[in-house]
């Protein structure tokens, strides 16, 4: 699960990592009271997931009451629907540095990443420039010790105040990763004040799914708006994507969605929605059919070869499901795996026409879809 | 032949009497393997397909010889089964679980390179050697995908390796064995790992990895080939060529790999030691017969 | 730091390890109110840090408030002086077992030790029936797996039910040995109740003192009366044990101390008591005489042959220390190490003889005892 | 000569620039010890003693060649200060710091274990060859205690090993290497460990070792001879014949050594095979004439 700016934020301020000040505001009528707070300049801040954000122009610097709130109101209105903005306080800074933890599956082991010269162009500088980036592993049986977190304040080259605050905040970061069954807990950018300070001025965390069950203080706002057919697939743990193709994908398995995916590109197609309803949802296609149906599409198209996933009991789900949600559109199944036979009976019997070949099923999907 | 497991493998198995231990180990043993034993703690004296069951590993070796253990145990408790079968010198081990916690696989996976030992998994359906053995849950009685032969095929995925080894043997091909490493962000076994064992193996003359987008186990396999480590023909399907570019991992995951781990990177390593890649599952046959692998 | 078995209980308590129903009186008015609580029959345990508590009689078992009042008040006036006693539940059990987690030096790995034989004799099992004991040593960078744990609570038999209860309890005992820095903890006996459940009947636990900078909430009793030499050496941080023999040691290091103690034996000596200001102690030579002077003794022996600690430092301490405190008893020095030179001199000028053999100086002090 | 350190071993000091470590490189400089280098993070660019101080070992490392490291750090950072030594590949370290916790001692036997590396103490004096170098606190400048000669000498005391030692040197022997194992209960290198060394060092004839009550190094000394692991002769001095039996490990100390572990033990299993006892420290001397030794 990723978490929003501010809640990394919250979880950097419980592990003692500084922030700047802020407030977190639903809608324009907080924002008089945000600005009281934090007081000017400051910075506008979208609350939404995916990177960029500065780039597409979602982080605005303010200066003044009335240039902040025309921001606040123009990054509410806008069409993707921000859910929170984020208003914190402008900091005086002489250096901007990159910090995370991740695991390195490699050698087992989890990774510190740091590099003096952080900020938006991270990614250019492991290309170009990787000396620059302080990779360093951790035993996580032992954690990361406080020599390692010495040596890489000094590779970067910074004062002595300095280097000890940030092997200080670097062993308090990986601290939270392991509390956090964090995929990845990011620093970026950890802000050098002109005054030696360390603040956190941005932050990602990404917490392992599977770790959800003794994490769960951490929670999802459920006061966001999102689109109806996320909202059920995200309720039912159902991995879904939303584009604004064609074909809707009801298949199980990831790495078969992902490669149905593609044929239909390579066919000339386009995808509406990744669903995968494979492993332990392999049961719901009652609810997988109701989630796609849900999104705009031209066809759905069925692609299953289960391995413990039996055949006849998606097959009997997916009769089950056109028998009551009455698809507006074509289906296309391709159900192969344990009791294929008897599953493509059912199919029969409910009206389709079950193919085998995947690529078949690819091809007569974009073809009707084409029209 | 196979490699991992044959007939001769005597297999324990862990979580025997769960409704999912007590369903595979009947298949195991129906297709060949040779299961001489089951533990779960509490169960001992209970017999699953007239097979003793213990409350615990070290219990069982006292009265068995057991070289490999598969692991029927849920996510959470994964651990704690691998570590006991590691613990008690067992040095091959599937562990099928879905769902293991992360910083669990990456104990599982320390621990399996300190015991110098083969974890197959999790999130995987196992290691079959067709119309042999096998130790985990795969569809063994569906004649167009597990059929004996001379290809060994590694794979991340589940239903697409039915896909791509189903079109395997389509075109008159057969596995000799197939390992699911698993669907994990950190297997416990990677791809790389494994080749040895196949460039050894007498019965198998090429092997195919089904792989997809993100991590470095396909760089690794390039590596390998690179290195003369492993050198009969090796073909590949990668799923994800058309994803859009997933940003789960942000900045680490591109500083990790240096801006690699696309689908075009993998093809790229890949193609430059020699391999060949299938554009869909159904060219991997016919590269194989490109490849001059003979059918048998 | 040896800790009294109600602070072990109240570790346990801690820990949920389950602990039977009791009450700590500090004198015989609180008794009434002890019994009140706990009820009939219970057990009256005198709060000592030696062992073998039962065979001395200082564990009684007690059926009615008239008994349970006599053995309050008698146990109260012993002349060892018991701080405290504790009025504990008597438990029906139908098993005792032994548990304990300490360190075993050679493999640098913590120890589990259990018997399902559990009592007052493991000592003796531990050498006729070793089998009975099952060790288990474990990687503390991972610490004790459930599987372990499992597999310990097989072995010893129980039922599953008792099993599972028991392996739990050993991950939470494991748990608490690290938390708290323990050279040892044990649970001895471990009752299984007629009712299957568990419940520790005895506890013992020695916090490493290297530790207790982080263990600051654990201290010993202030209330403790104890003799005023033992209870100054406490505070100075100084190794101090009282005999009733002759000649008070007042030696540097510990190995060098414990070979004077030996001998003075050889030689038919006594000892009044050892003390050892050597290391972090050597320029503590006042409160070290002020400590020996607190024991009745008829002379003083000096032993030092320091590494780092310097000869004339403890020299000069000495001279200051009978210049003020004027012992009133011979005292035999034998003084060595860097600047003895210096340190002779000194020793002379105060009227000393000092002298270098150590068993020449230990000859010395025993014909002085003996008059 | 001598084992672990001479004039040759290039020697790095963690915590260089504190009273002690200033104080006592110094000293190891003026016996002979080929100082290179110091370690005290923040202080890099500082001198001490005319040589280089760095920021972190791994620094230390890119400018010199170094074998050994001694540590002056305060207890609380010892296990630190012997991580990092050992996780940049130093196999011989010395560490002096009195008052490590407990849980720390057992994680570096451990580390130390796991690196194949000789990591001396703590609570230590270190190791000397007197008249040759030093890693350590040892008053040198004795000399009717550190005097060079044939006769290996290891301790887990440090006054007594001064008082036993001035013995061996007033029979007219001398000391090849002094190791002081350190007086913690679980000292990161155990006696026995360095007996292979002894017997391998041409100069060394005989093996002094000076134990006491508790523990089972002493045993384990036993258990090396009987193995024919150290052949040369041995004598012993232990403290703690007349002492009362402490009652601090309770039960599970006596458990743990099966009931063992008293001085009488000690003496039966030593003298078993083939080690002389001496009672008292004037008697170390005469037991190695009767075994023989060489005076030189």
């Amino acid at each position: 699960m990723k978490l929003y700016e501010y809640q990394v934020k919250e979880l950097f301020a419980q592990a003692k990592i500084p922030v700047p000040n802020s407030y977190l505001i639903k809608s324009a009528t907080e924002a008089s009271k945000a600005f009281e707070v934090v007081g000017f300049p400051c910075v506008v801040k979208s609350q939404v997931l995916s990177g960029g954000r500065g780039k597409s122009g979602l982080i605005q610097f303010v200066t003044d009451e009335n240039q902040a709130f025309n921001e606040v109101v123009r990054l509410f209105s806008l069409p993707q629907r921000i859910p929170y903005l984020l208003i914190e306080e402008a900091v005086d800074i002489v250096q901007e540095v990159y910090a995370s933890f991740t695991i390195d599956p490699a050698s087992g082991q989890a990774l510190s990443i740091v590099s003096a010269t952080g900020g938006v162009d991270i990614e250019t500088l492991a290309v170009n420039e990787p000396e620059k980036i302080i990779q360093t592993k951790i035993d996580m049986r032992i954690g990361l010790q406080p020599y390692q977190a010495n040596h890489i304040a000094y590779e970067c080259g910074f004062s002595v105040e300095v280097a000890k605050k940030f092997s200080q905040l670097l062993m308090k970061l990986y601290k939270l990763f392991v509390q956090r069954d964090c995929e990845l807990l990011e620093i970026n950018p950890l802000f050098i004040t002109t005054s030696n300070e360390l603040v956190a001025g941005d932050g990602k965390c990404s917490i392992d799914d599977n770790s959800m069950f003794r994490q769960s203080d951490i929670t999802q706002p459920t006061d966001i708006v999102e689109n109806e057919a996320a909202r059920l697939a995200n309720e039912e743990g159902i991995p879904f994507i939303q584009f604004d193709g064609d074909i809707g994908l009801m298949c199980a398995g990831a790495g078969l969605t992902t490669t149905v995916y593609d044929l239909i590109h390579y066919e000339g197609g386009s995808v509406a929605n990744y669903l995968e309803f494979g492993g332990p949802n392999y049961k719901k296609a009652m609810k997988a059919m109701e989630i796609c149906l849900q999104v705009e599409s031209k066809v759905i198209l069925i692609v299953t070869f289960g391995t413990i996933a039996r055949a006849d009991v998606m097959a009997e789900g997916i009769v089950d499901a056109i028998a009551k949600l009455k698809p507006n559109r074509p289906i296309v199944t391709c159900i192969r795996g344990t009791n294929e036979v008897e599953a493509t009976e059912m199919l029969k019997k409910a009206g389709l026409t079950p193919l085998f070949d995947t690529e078949e099923a690819v091809r007569l999907a974009v073809a009707l879809a084409k029209g | 032949m196979s490699i991992f497991i044959d007939r001769t493998t005597k297999v324990l198995v862990q979580g025997i009497t769960g409704s999912e231990g007590s369903f595979w180990t009947k298949h195991m043993i129906d297709l060949g393997t040779q299961v001489v034993c089951g533990v779960t703690p509490g169960k001992e004296g209970q017999v699953v397909e007239r097979l003793p069951v213990y409350h615990s590993v070290a219990r069982a070796l006292r009265e068995h010889d057991v070289e490999a253990s598969m692991i029927f145990v849920p996510p959470k408790l994964t651990k704690d089964a691998v570590f006991e079968a590691l613990a008690s010198g067992i040095k091959k081990i599937v562990t099928m679980a879905d769902g293991i916690p992360l910083f669990d696989m990456v104990a599982i996976r320390q621990a399996a390179l300190e015991h110098d030992a083969l974890v197959i998994g999790g999130n995987t359906s196992g290691v079959i050697s067709p119309e042999e053995a096998m130790m985990g849950s795969f569809p063994h009685w569906i004649e167009r995908v597990y059929k004996k032969g001379n290809i060994g095929v590694m794979t991340r995925s589940g239903s697409l390796t039915n896909e791509v080894t189903a079109m395997i043997v389509k075109e008159g091909y057969g596995v000799s064995t197939l390992i699911g490493v698993g669907g994990d962000p950190v297997p416990a076994t990677r791809f790389a790992q494994m080749l040895p064992y196949f460039e050894q193996d007498d019965e198998t003359e090429a092997v195919v990895i089904i792989g997809e987008l993100g991590g470095t186990m396909e760089e690794e396999v390039a590596d390998a080939m690179m290195q003369g480590i492993f050198t009969k023909p090796l073909v590949a399907f990668l799923g994800g060529r058309t994803a859009p570019k997933g940003q789960k991992m942000g900045h680490a995951g591109a500083i990790i790999t240096g801006g690699k781990g696309s689908v075009e990177d993998k093809i790229e390593a890949l193609t430059k030691a020699g391999a060949l890649v299938a554009e869909r599952p159904s060219k991997v046959g016919l590269l194989l017969e490109q490849l001059q692998v003979k059918k048998k």
